[in-house]
């Protein structure tokens, strides 16, 4: 074994940092990689299993229902502001900022969890009539379960932000966990898209 | 369907303009009124001598001697003394209930002041004296059919009726027999058994007794049977002559006399060479519909029913002689002309609708014509000499075919709705039970209508394999029916088949599976499955009249003329059939494929109806 | 009758051919590749000498990167002109032909259903897990699956195609010389997969022709008490609720069709050779040929099962 | 390899056999042909006994618990045609067999004498037909169409045309025996 | 590629040393902070990376040994015609259990496994980035394992292959629950798989030692990044169909697979076969990734072509997703299609190809030791060519008709796997097995090993060309005397027998050595990278300090000392962050200590999946059980004190 000749003190660096910068950034990307892609996966088929159908959603199907979808979109998509700030006040190491935003954010995306009950009704089909509600359901309910895991990470956050003392990495948390949460949002625009409207137009 | 209408419209012109000359023309056809009134209040010994057949029994208007009025089939009435003023009156005289609870789709038989009743399987038949209030029993018959034949009964142990003759009452029963009772007194004078339970056949039709021959077909197109009419000596109850729908020509008693059209109903043995080798003796074409008689051609009308099994793959070819109609010689049942109105039929699209007789002004010209209004959706319009189709239109939504080829004679198949096996097929209009089932429609002559009650269904279809076992359903079809275009799942309709148009309808929200009546005084009658008793006018479909009896009706409603010198109406109410299954077999909802998909657009019915049978007379 | 290695199509012989140019191509370079590794692994290894190795040979290093730019490209040419080779059987495969007789094959848990078209529907032809085929006459097969997925398969004829619910596949070949050709399911299908086998009886022309007509004709009634017996049995111990024998009221289609039983060579999809003992095995106990079969054995006394035997056997 | 690796190792080892000491009936597949012995049918039109307190035969068929043989009734059920008489469990020309009515009893001896020897009112004798093993196997299916088998062991959906919820997710039944007015009604 | 970054980073003297003392001392410090804890419970609930690599590949290994009995059980059965050993019933569950053991529980895991312990290592890193999903991924992965042999020896071994083709493995063909346990187990593997892939990316690269720029990675991580990126876009595939489609069709009726209601069959063929081909490079660049260290070190030279071999890597794994296809030739896919996936088929060729000619031209340039490890390497071409030329073959539509489903595909997959996976694993074995256990392997029952295992190889696969040719398919419990089929399978059954041998020779190699092996030291092979700059048996910390990296041969370069960096904090877990290209450092990162919340967690997935077979029900359950596990789990990562320095912006700031 060689001597061992220091060249170089890291005693200086930071040891929290944000963005793609830290390392549970990098693991939320792993992770929306691959729940993004199994929902890609999933499109894929309801595309594969469409062209059985002469029609879609099939004869004697009816089309889903929008109300409910897009109030539950609305709502997403206006917890994007409080997600932004939160994130902002994280970076600005503003406890008390990511403790208000945070609860902001909790009380606007807890209700999506429950609406998205209620999505699932919305598609006015059983998951076991004919594969298109096999494939409906699939999406809606594939995503449902991301939405309750991120919906329990956001709450989860804001909780200890009120019970705990945070230690410095949190406001990191709280910036990934913004992130994630725009990234559900997104997929679940694409199913709205696709699995609401899309039959609607083609 | 819309192009084959445009097709014609040049043709449904001219029908129009003549509209008014073929309403004289049929006044005149029509049987004379007065005279009928007047015969009724004699007490008739003996009924005209009928060993001849020359006689229809059929134009005494104060009686109701065959299920289907006449054998022109037409189920009007001359009698007016109900009609559009008077019918608000009617009112429930007396009642009588059959001691049975299955599906009462047979018509009450009037002759001589009695009046008949046939049941549901056990058949059980009963003289009612009209002469006495409370219309008591003179006699009453039980003919003890197998118990077991109620296991290949498709669509319910139903009866559609008795038929009197020459002073005896001919009915079926339904493990098979055909029996001739004494009229008055209910002795059997003869029974024949003529069907065979143990390899699928049952009989559920009404028989028609022309010229001394009683004629019978069988049930069981869902049996793998093979179909047909047989013709039975009216005094011994011998088999006379039988007459296969499918097979060889001497089966078919297809001979030198026989004439079809078309060229695609013409040559020799298409009974088996239509057919995989050896299906034709499995393939259905069973008969257990309605049968005219013309004699002044001194032919009888029937169409044949669905071939067997329901999925058409495993039986390719036009499979023929089913789904056909047919004129024969009534004394030995030589087949004169044939045509086939569903080849190779693919959705269960039975023949075996009425077919009524009729004279029409068509092109100009008065034509000898057979009405029928099709399981396939299309009334058609034959030329009941030769054969020859003058036209078809379509009276309920369809999209199974694209229309009728009045060249060819061909149905034209939408293949997009062809059933294929291990794939559902969506939305196939009609349903297996057609535009029309086996309830019989009215004509009369006074308007020019016809009165077709019928249903709104569509369906969706899997074929799977069909294995035969003898004695077991041969079906392959996995069925589930829903309303069809509307959403209401029956229709009375009144159509005229000069123009081949619909001239108004009323919708119901069940399918309308009891029997038509018309009057001369304007009055159509009709029940529902719910147990609506309804008169409507001719001429508008204006609801006039109607009673809620205790059970869904899918009978047969008949008008006479009492004793009293009144007109009575009557109609067996108790609910049940193909349709009414669901209520009657107490099946289970939540198989949408239960009664062949039947119960999927019936699951409400068991709230509407409850199981019953009995018969209500109302006058005035 | 049953490989790669006896091709008796002009298809097989096509990727018989295909397959020994690529052994011959792809055996040399296999033998090249090892050649030159046991070479720099062996003999080299002695050659060299052991002074700082670690650091690079600029001449040899130039002159080895050449080596493996060229070896690369060889590469390359060889997997095209293997694409190209292969494209052009596979057009030549791909080509249907206008006129061909069509069988339809319907595979089934564990057993073949054969079917022979014909526009007239009365001359269609009903058989099983035995299909005969005129010689030099192009074949073309409509392959269809009753319950799982199988692979039709008879290697001396052509490849293989699927049989998937839900869909309808085609294979074609044109077998050109008289035999018996062995086939096999080739799909994993569940318990019996490894007993269902078919064979292809190529025949001359006049010879297949006796055949269709023979095959067509519904087997006499039997005259011999014996075998009316033993037509008895069969109408009534159960084999009618599910084999069909023409001419007769057996007519289900949940097993194979027997008509003719005994002219065929093989009992069971190819697990037997059709013999009366053979037969007889199989009727009484049919799981313990083929466990997990779905014909079921049937209680017959000793006689019955005699006489039918004999019976199914006496239908040439 | 440290000792704690062994000793866990040990302890999966230990839970393996003692998983797999109780085998799984569910999951065996009867290929043999033996004949599982036919009961001695005890058949009760209506709940009234004289005599003796009636005592039921077995509640369990041999096959009830058995996933591949439920299903090879299923596939029996099809092939025999009983569809064509009672559809998908929902009825036709003979009963519905997914309800709770049993005419003939809902006991798996019952139901097995009902199917060998056939019903008065239509139901065809099979015990000619099948054997003993089969009319078992459909013993089982038609019990696991009204929940009378172990949810494990119904068969689920087929692939086929969704006509029925699949057994599999029918809820667990308690059965009545005899319950219809009258049972000549009904074949 | 870019130049070599400036020596020195920071400006730190470079003739600065450290003393024997303040090593020791802080060699302590670091031991106490990242070791195990004590006893059982340390052992359930360890995140070190190298505790749960040995133990990952110890228990693949096992999998490969339950996988090898099977395979022999089969051959035995295969011996002779009309063999009865083994029913129709009993040989599918072992076939198939065979085929989901090597795939999911040996193969796939033990590569990963590999990567686990070694990448850390070779790129100068203390741990993996995230220590508790790698426990976590192992727990998963065991439950699995756990799950399917006590399932087989329950009865409820799978039935319908490894590929579990619908309808065959659909509700209605495959009734019980012998399927649920194939499709659950399936997707708890690809759980555990997904862990550590994106472990494996992410602690690539951010916690690469400083210098180690991506034109420095060994290849040996390159084919570990490779992979890793594949299993994020393949395994998600066959969870969705597996779980999301396959037991939801079977457990709550849903319809993907029925045609009757528009499902599709061929829909689970290309799910299947978008995972399943790439599933074979998975396997097998992992593979490549172990060959090229030991044909360096054994060659005494650096690796011919880094470059090339490091794209042939990348295009190998693009190329890994266009194939997929060529598994269903004989489906009804489209002819242009087809045609099209055989020219990709093809084209895979050339990059493996060009990684083969370069590890000659490594041993051409060098001066080649043959010692077992590169006997395994020379195994391996031998196999492998082979096996990959029979792969270019099956590519030929025309030739994939008549060959697919039989064992000509069997011999071709086997070759391709035992050549070109197994053979570089035992490689690996006896050239990292000093790293791992501080002891030597013995050389002479390597050698034993080595040759028993590659005549075994080529006696049992080789024959089964012929028959496949001769038209014997896959997957048959038995065929016929009368096929002829006879004599080659006893050959093949024999060749079975010796590969038996080998492995019990290299079992008893292991055994025999890991308490009685010569001691290995630091760097037995004289090899060149990071991971031999440290004690064998790696300490609990690994790295004393962080090394800093100069060239791809650190331990080649002539200088004769080793650059390091200090600074880490040593009263907590602490490792470097650098940047994810050229590796500077970036920041320090506080990783977490032992945690029993991945067991936990990993138990509740056991609950979920296996209790979903049985009823949905219990997917709600382990929900509630798990948001225990996590919230636990969150505490845990929350509740370290101590002040941090927090980048904000471009100042950083003391934070407590």
């Amino acid at each position: 074994m060689k001597a061992l000749r220091p060249v170089s003190d890291v005693g200086g660096l930071p040891s929290v940092v944000f963005g793609q910068r830290s390392l549970m950034w990098w693991g939320t990307l792993g992770f929306m990689v691959i729940e993004g892609w199994t929902t890609a996966l999933i499109f894929a088929s309801y595309f594969y299993v469409r062209q059985n159908f002469e029609a879609w959603p099939p004869l004697q199907t009816p089309l889903p229902s929008l109300t409910i979808p897009t109030i539950n979109l609305a709502l997403m998509l206006a917890s994007f502001i409080p997600a932004a700030l939160a994130a902002r006040a994280g970076k600005a190491l503003d406890r008390a900022g990511v403790r208000r935003w945070l609860t902001v954010m909790s009380v606007l995306v807890v209700p999506t969890v429950v609406l998205r009950w209620w999505d699932l009704w919305a598609l006015n089909v059983r998951w076991d009539t004919n594969a298109y509600g096999t494939a409906v359901w699939l999406l809606v309910g594939f995503h449902a379960s991301l939405l309750l895991f991120d919906v329990g990470d956001t709450v989860g956050l804001t909780l200890f932000y009120w019970l705990k003392p945070m230690p410095a990495k949190s406001f990191s948390d709280a910036s990934d966990n913004s992130m994630y949460w725009y990234f559900t949002v997104a997929l679940w625009a694409a199913i709205y898209l696709i699995v609401y409207v899309g039959p609607r137009i083609f | 369907m819309q192009h084959i209408g445009d097709t014609h419209r040049g043709w449904a012109h001219v029908g129009a303009l003549v509209a008014t000359c073929a309403l004289v023309c049929l006044a005149a056809c029509r049987p004379d009124e007065s005279r009928s009134t007047g015969s009724t209040n004699v007490q008739r010994g003996a009924a005209p001598t009928t060993a001849g057949g020359e006689v229809d029994l059929g134009a005494d208007d104060g009686q109701w001697v065959m299920p289907a009025k006449n054998y022109a089939a037409t189920r009007f009435s001359g009698l007016t003394e109900i009609n559009e003023q008077t019918v608000a009156r009617l009112r429930p005289i007396a009642t009588f209930s059959t001691g049975t609870l299955r599906g009462h789709e047979a018509a009450p038989i009037v002759a001589n002041n009695t009046m008949y009743i046939v049941t549901p399987y056990p058949n059980f038949v009963y003289a009612l004296d009209l002469t006495k209030p409370g219309l008591p029993v003179k006699w009453s018959y039980n003919p003890k059919p197998l118990l077991a034949s109620q296991g290949v009964a498709c669509c319910d142990v139903v009866n559609r009726g008795a038929v009197y003759d020459a002073g005896k009452i001919f009915f079926n029963t339904l493990d098979g027999r055909t029996i001739a009772l004494d009229a008055a007194t209910g002795k059997p004078a003869w029974d024949t058994k003529v069907a065979e339970i143990n390899i699928g056949e049952t009989i559920t039709m009404a028989p028609l007794v022309v010229k001394g021959r009683v004629l019978v077909g069988n049930s069981g197109g869902e049996m793998g049977v093979r179909g047909w009419v047989k013709g039975l000596d009216e005094n011994s109850g011998k088999v006379v002559w039988t007459a296969y729908a499918t097979g060889p020509d001497k089966d078919v008693l297809i001979g030198p006399s026989f004439k079809a059209y078309y060229t695609k109903d013409q040559g020799k043995d298409l009974g088996v060479s239509s057919w995989p080798p050896g299906a034709w003796k499995i393939g259905g074409g069973t008969m257990w519909g309605w049968i005219a008689y013309d004699s002044t051609l001194d032919l009888i009308y029937y169409g044949t029913a669905n071939p067997g099994p329901w999925n058409p793959d495993v039986r390719p070819g036009d499979n023929k002689w089913t789904s056909t109609q047919f004129a024969r010689r009534p004394e030995d049942g030589t087949a004169v002309w044939a045509y086939q109105l569903t080849p190779h039929d693919e959705h269960d699209y039975d023949g075996v609708n009425e077919q009524i007789i009729a004279d029409l002004p068509i092109g100009g010209q008065t034509r000898k014509v057979l009405i029928r209004p099709d399981r396939n959706g299309y009334v058609y319009v034959i030329d009941r000499q030769t054969g020859q189709l003058l036209s078809a239109n379509p009276y309920v939504f369809i999209n199974s075919t694209t229309g009728v080829d009045l060249k060819t004679g061909q149905l034209a198949v939408n293949p997009d709705k062809s059933p294929q096996v291990g794939k559902v097929i969506r939305e196939i209009c009609p349903a297996a039970p057609g535009g029309k089932d086996w309830q019989p429609s009215a004509y009369s002559p006074k308007t020019g209508l016809l009165y077709i009650p019928h249903q709104n269904l569509c369906m969706d279809e899997e074929g799977v394999s069909a294995n035969y076992i003898a004695g077991t359903p041969y079906v392959g079809m996995n069925v589930k029916m829903y309303a069809g275009p509307g959403g209401n799942r029956g229709e009375f309709e009144a159509w005229n088949p000069v123009t081949g148009k619909q001239v108004w309808a009323v919708k119901e929200d069940l399918p309308v599976w009891s029997g038509a009546l018309v009057t001369a005084g304007d009055v159509a009658f009709y029940g529902t499955m719910d147990g609506w008793f309804k008169a409507v006018d001719a001429r508008s479909g204006k609801l006039l009249w109607q009673f809620k009896t205790g059970s869904g009706i899918i009978g047969q409603p008949v008008t006479y003329k009492g004793p009293d010198g009144h007109q009575y109406v009557a109609v067996l109410s108790g609910v049940g059939g193909w349709s009414g299954a669901i209520v009657a077999g107490m099946l289970d909802p939540r198989d949408s494929s239960a009664a062949a998909g039947f119960v999927n657009a019936m699951r409400d019915l068991p709230q509407k109806s409850t199981m019953g049978g009995m018969l209500y007379v109302f006058g005035l | 009758m049953h490989s790669l290695f006896d091709p008796s199509s002009p298809q097989a012989r096509a990727v018989a051919g295909l397959w020994w140019w690529m052994l011959a191509v792809g055996g040399t370079v296999w033998l090249i590749v090892i050649v030159a590794m046991l070479w720099a692994a062996i003999t080299r290894r002695q050659r060299r000498l052991s002074s700082d190795l670690v650091r690079l040979d600029d001449t040899a290093h130039v002159r080895t990167e050449r080596v493996v730019t060229i070896a690369s490209g060889i590469t390359v040419a060889i997997l095209i002109a293997f694409l190209a080779y292969d494209f052009t059987v596979g057009h030549a495969l791909a080509q249907h032909p206008l006129r061909a007789l069509t069988i339809d094959v319907t595979g089934h848990q564990w057993w073949w259903q054969v079917l022979y078209e014909d526009p007239d529907p009365s001359r269609q032809l009903v058989t099983a897990n035995e299909i005969h085929v005129p010689v030099g006459v192009p074949i073309q097969f409509k392959l269809r699956a009753a319950d799982v997925i199988h692979s039709f398969w008879a290697p001396s004829l052509n490849g293989k195609k699927d049989l998937i619910p839900g869909y309808t596949t085609t294979l074609w070949f044109q077998a050109d010389t008289a035999g018996r050709y062995r086939g096999q399911c080739a799909e994993f299908c569940g318990l019996q997969h490894a007993k269902m086998a078919f064979y292809i009886v190529a025949e001359p022309k006049p010879k297949f022709a006796a055949w269709l007509a023979a095959a067509s004709q519904a087997p006499a009634s039997p005259s011999d008490p014996h075998l009316v017996y033993g037509q008895r049995v069969f109408l009534s111990a159960g084999c009618a609720t599910c084999h069909t024998i023409a001419g007769t009221q057996a007519r289900a289609t949940v097993g194979p069709d027997l008509t003719h039983l005994g002219s065929r060579e093989t009992l069971a999809a190819g697990t037997l050779a059709n013999t009366r003992e053979n037969l007889l095995r199989w009727i009484v106990d049919p799981g313990l040929w083929k466990p997990g079969v779905h014909m079921p054995a049937v209680p017959l006394s000793p006689p019955q099962q005699e006489a039918l035997a004999d019976y199914l056997e006496s239908m040439k | 390899m440290g000792p704690s690796l062994e000793r866990n190792i040990a302890r999966t080892l230990l839970i393996t056999v003692a998983i797999a000491a109780v085998a799984c009936e569910r999951e065996q597949r009867n290929l043999g042909q033996s004949q599982s012995a036919a009961p001695s049918a005890f058949v009760a039109d209506v709940d009234l006994q004289p005599g003796p307190t009636f005592i039921s035969d077995t509640s369990e068929g041999p096959f009830d618990d058995n996933a591949y043989n439920t299903a090879e009734g299923q596939a029996l059920f099809e092939e025999m045609n009983c569809s064509g008489c009672h559809a998908h469990g929902g009825g036709a020309m003979g009963p519905a067999l997914m309800d709770d009515q049993w005419i003939y009893g809902s006991l798996p001896n019952q139901i097995f004498a009902s199917i060998a020897q056939g019903r008065p009112n239509g139901m065809p004798a099979w015990k000619y037909r099948l054997n003993n093993k089969q009319i078992w196997e459909l013993v089982a299916y038609v019990r696991s169409l009204s929940g009378l088998t172990p949810k494990g062991a119904r068969p689920a959906r087929e692939d086929h045309m969704m006509v029925i919820p699949a057994p599999n997710q029918t809820p667990n039944a308690k059965p009545k025996n005899s319950s219809l007015p009258s049972a000549s009604m009904f074949p | 590629m870019t130049a070599p970054p400036p020596h020195d980073h920071t400006g730190l003297p470079a003739d600065m040393t450290l003393t024997d003392d303040a090593v020791a001392r802080e060699a302590a410090q670091l031991d106490s902070i990242w070791r195990d804890g004590r006893g059982f419970w340390g052992w359930l609930t360890t995140v070190d990376h190298k505790s749960i690599g040995k133990r990952y590949i110890i228990t693949a290994f096992l999998m490969f040994i339950a996988g090898g009995i099977e395979a022999a059980m089969m051959r035995t059965q295969l011996a002779r015609p009309e063999n009865t050993l083994l029913g129709p019933d009993r040989y599918n569950q072992i076939f198939t259990t065979h085929g989901t053991t090597m795939m999911f529980l040996f193969a796939v895991p033990i590569m990963t496994a590999m990567g686990l312990y070694f990448v850390p290592l070779m790129i100068g890193a203390r741990n993996v980035a995230f220590p508790r999903l790698n426990a976590f991924g192992y727990w998963t992965y065991f439950v699995g394992v756990v799950f399917l042999y006590v399932s087989l020896f329950a009865n409820t071994g799978p039935d319908a292959g490894w590929f579990s083709y619908v309808p065959l493995a659909g509700p209605q063909y495959s009734p019980g629950h012998r399927v649920d346990v194939w499709a659950q187990l399936v997707t708890y593997t690809e759980i555990a798989a997904l862990c550590a892939a994106v472990n494996i990316i992410v602690t690539t690269f951010k916690m690469r030692a400083p210098g180690m720029s991506l034109n420095r990675i060994p290849l040996f991580v390159w084919a570990q990044l490779v992979v890793s990126f594949m299993i994020v876009f393949a395994m998600p595939a066959v969870a969705t169909g597996s779980t999301l489609m396959l037991a939801a069709d079977r457990a709550v009726n849903t319809q993907w697979f029925n045609p009757a209601e528009g499902g599709d069959a061929l829909l689970w063929q290309h799910i299947f076969w978008f995972f399943g081909h790439p599933e074979v490079y998975i396997i097998f660049l992992p593979a490549l990734g172990f060959v090229t260290p030991i044909v360096e070190t054994f060659s005494r030279r650096p690796v011919f072509g880094y470059t090339a071999l490091v794209m042939a890597n990348i295009t190998t794994a693009f190329f890994a997703f266009g194939l997929w296809v060529h598994h269903m030739f004989a489906t009804p896919v489209p002819e242009l299609g087809q045609s099209l996936f055989t020219a990709a088929s093809m084209l895979i060729a050339i990059p493996t190809g060009v990684q083969i000619f370069c590890w000659i031209a490594t041993l051409w340039l060098g001066r080649p030791e043959l010692r077992t490890a590169m006997l395994f390497v020379l195994g391996f071409i031998f196999t492998f060519v082979n096996g990959g030329i029979t792969g270019v073959m099956l590519a030929s539509v025309a030739f994939d008709k008549q060959a697919h489903d039989t064992f000509f595909v069997v011999a071709h997959l086997h070759y391709v796997l035992l050549g070109g996976g197994v053979m570089p694993l035992f490689g690996a074995f006896y050239f990292w097995f000093p790293k791992i256990v501080g002891r030597m392997l013995d050389e002479t029952i390597g050698k034993i090993h080595f040759w028993l295992f590659l005549i075994g190889v080529n006696l049992t696969f080789f024959p089964m060309h012929i028959l496949g040719l001769e038209g014997m398919p896959r997957r048959v419990y038995t065929y016929l005397a009368a096929t002829g089929w006879g004599p080659l399978n006893l050959v093949a059954t024999a060749g079975a027998y010796i590969i038996a041998l080998s492995v019990i020779a290299f079992l008893y190699n292991v055994l025999k050595s890991w308490r009685g092996g010569a001691p290995a030291g630091p760097n037995p092979w004289n090899s060149s990278g990071l991971e031999w700059a440290i004690p064998s048996p790696p300490p609990s910390y690994t790295f004393l300090h962080v090394p800093v990296v100069h060239s791809r041969h650190p331990l080649w370069e002539p200088a004769v000392d080793m650059p390091v960096v200090t600074g880490l904090r040593t009263d907590r877990r602490e490792v470097l962050l650098t940047t994810a290209f050229d590796a500077r450092p970036d920041s320090r990162h506080h990783a977490p200590g032992p945690s029993i919340w991945p067991l936990y967690l990993a138990l509740c997935m056991g609950v979920m999946w296996i209790g979903s077979i049985f009823s949905p029900y219990f997917v709600l359950i382990a929900t509630g059980l798990s948001a225990i596990g996590l919230v636990g789990w969150a505490l845990q990562s929350t509740s370290t004190p101590g002040t941090e320095r927090v980048a904000t912006g471009d100042a950083v700031v003391e934070l407590a």
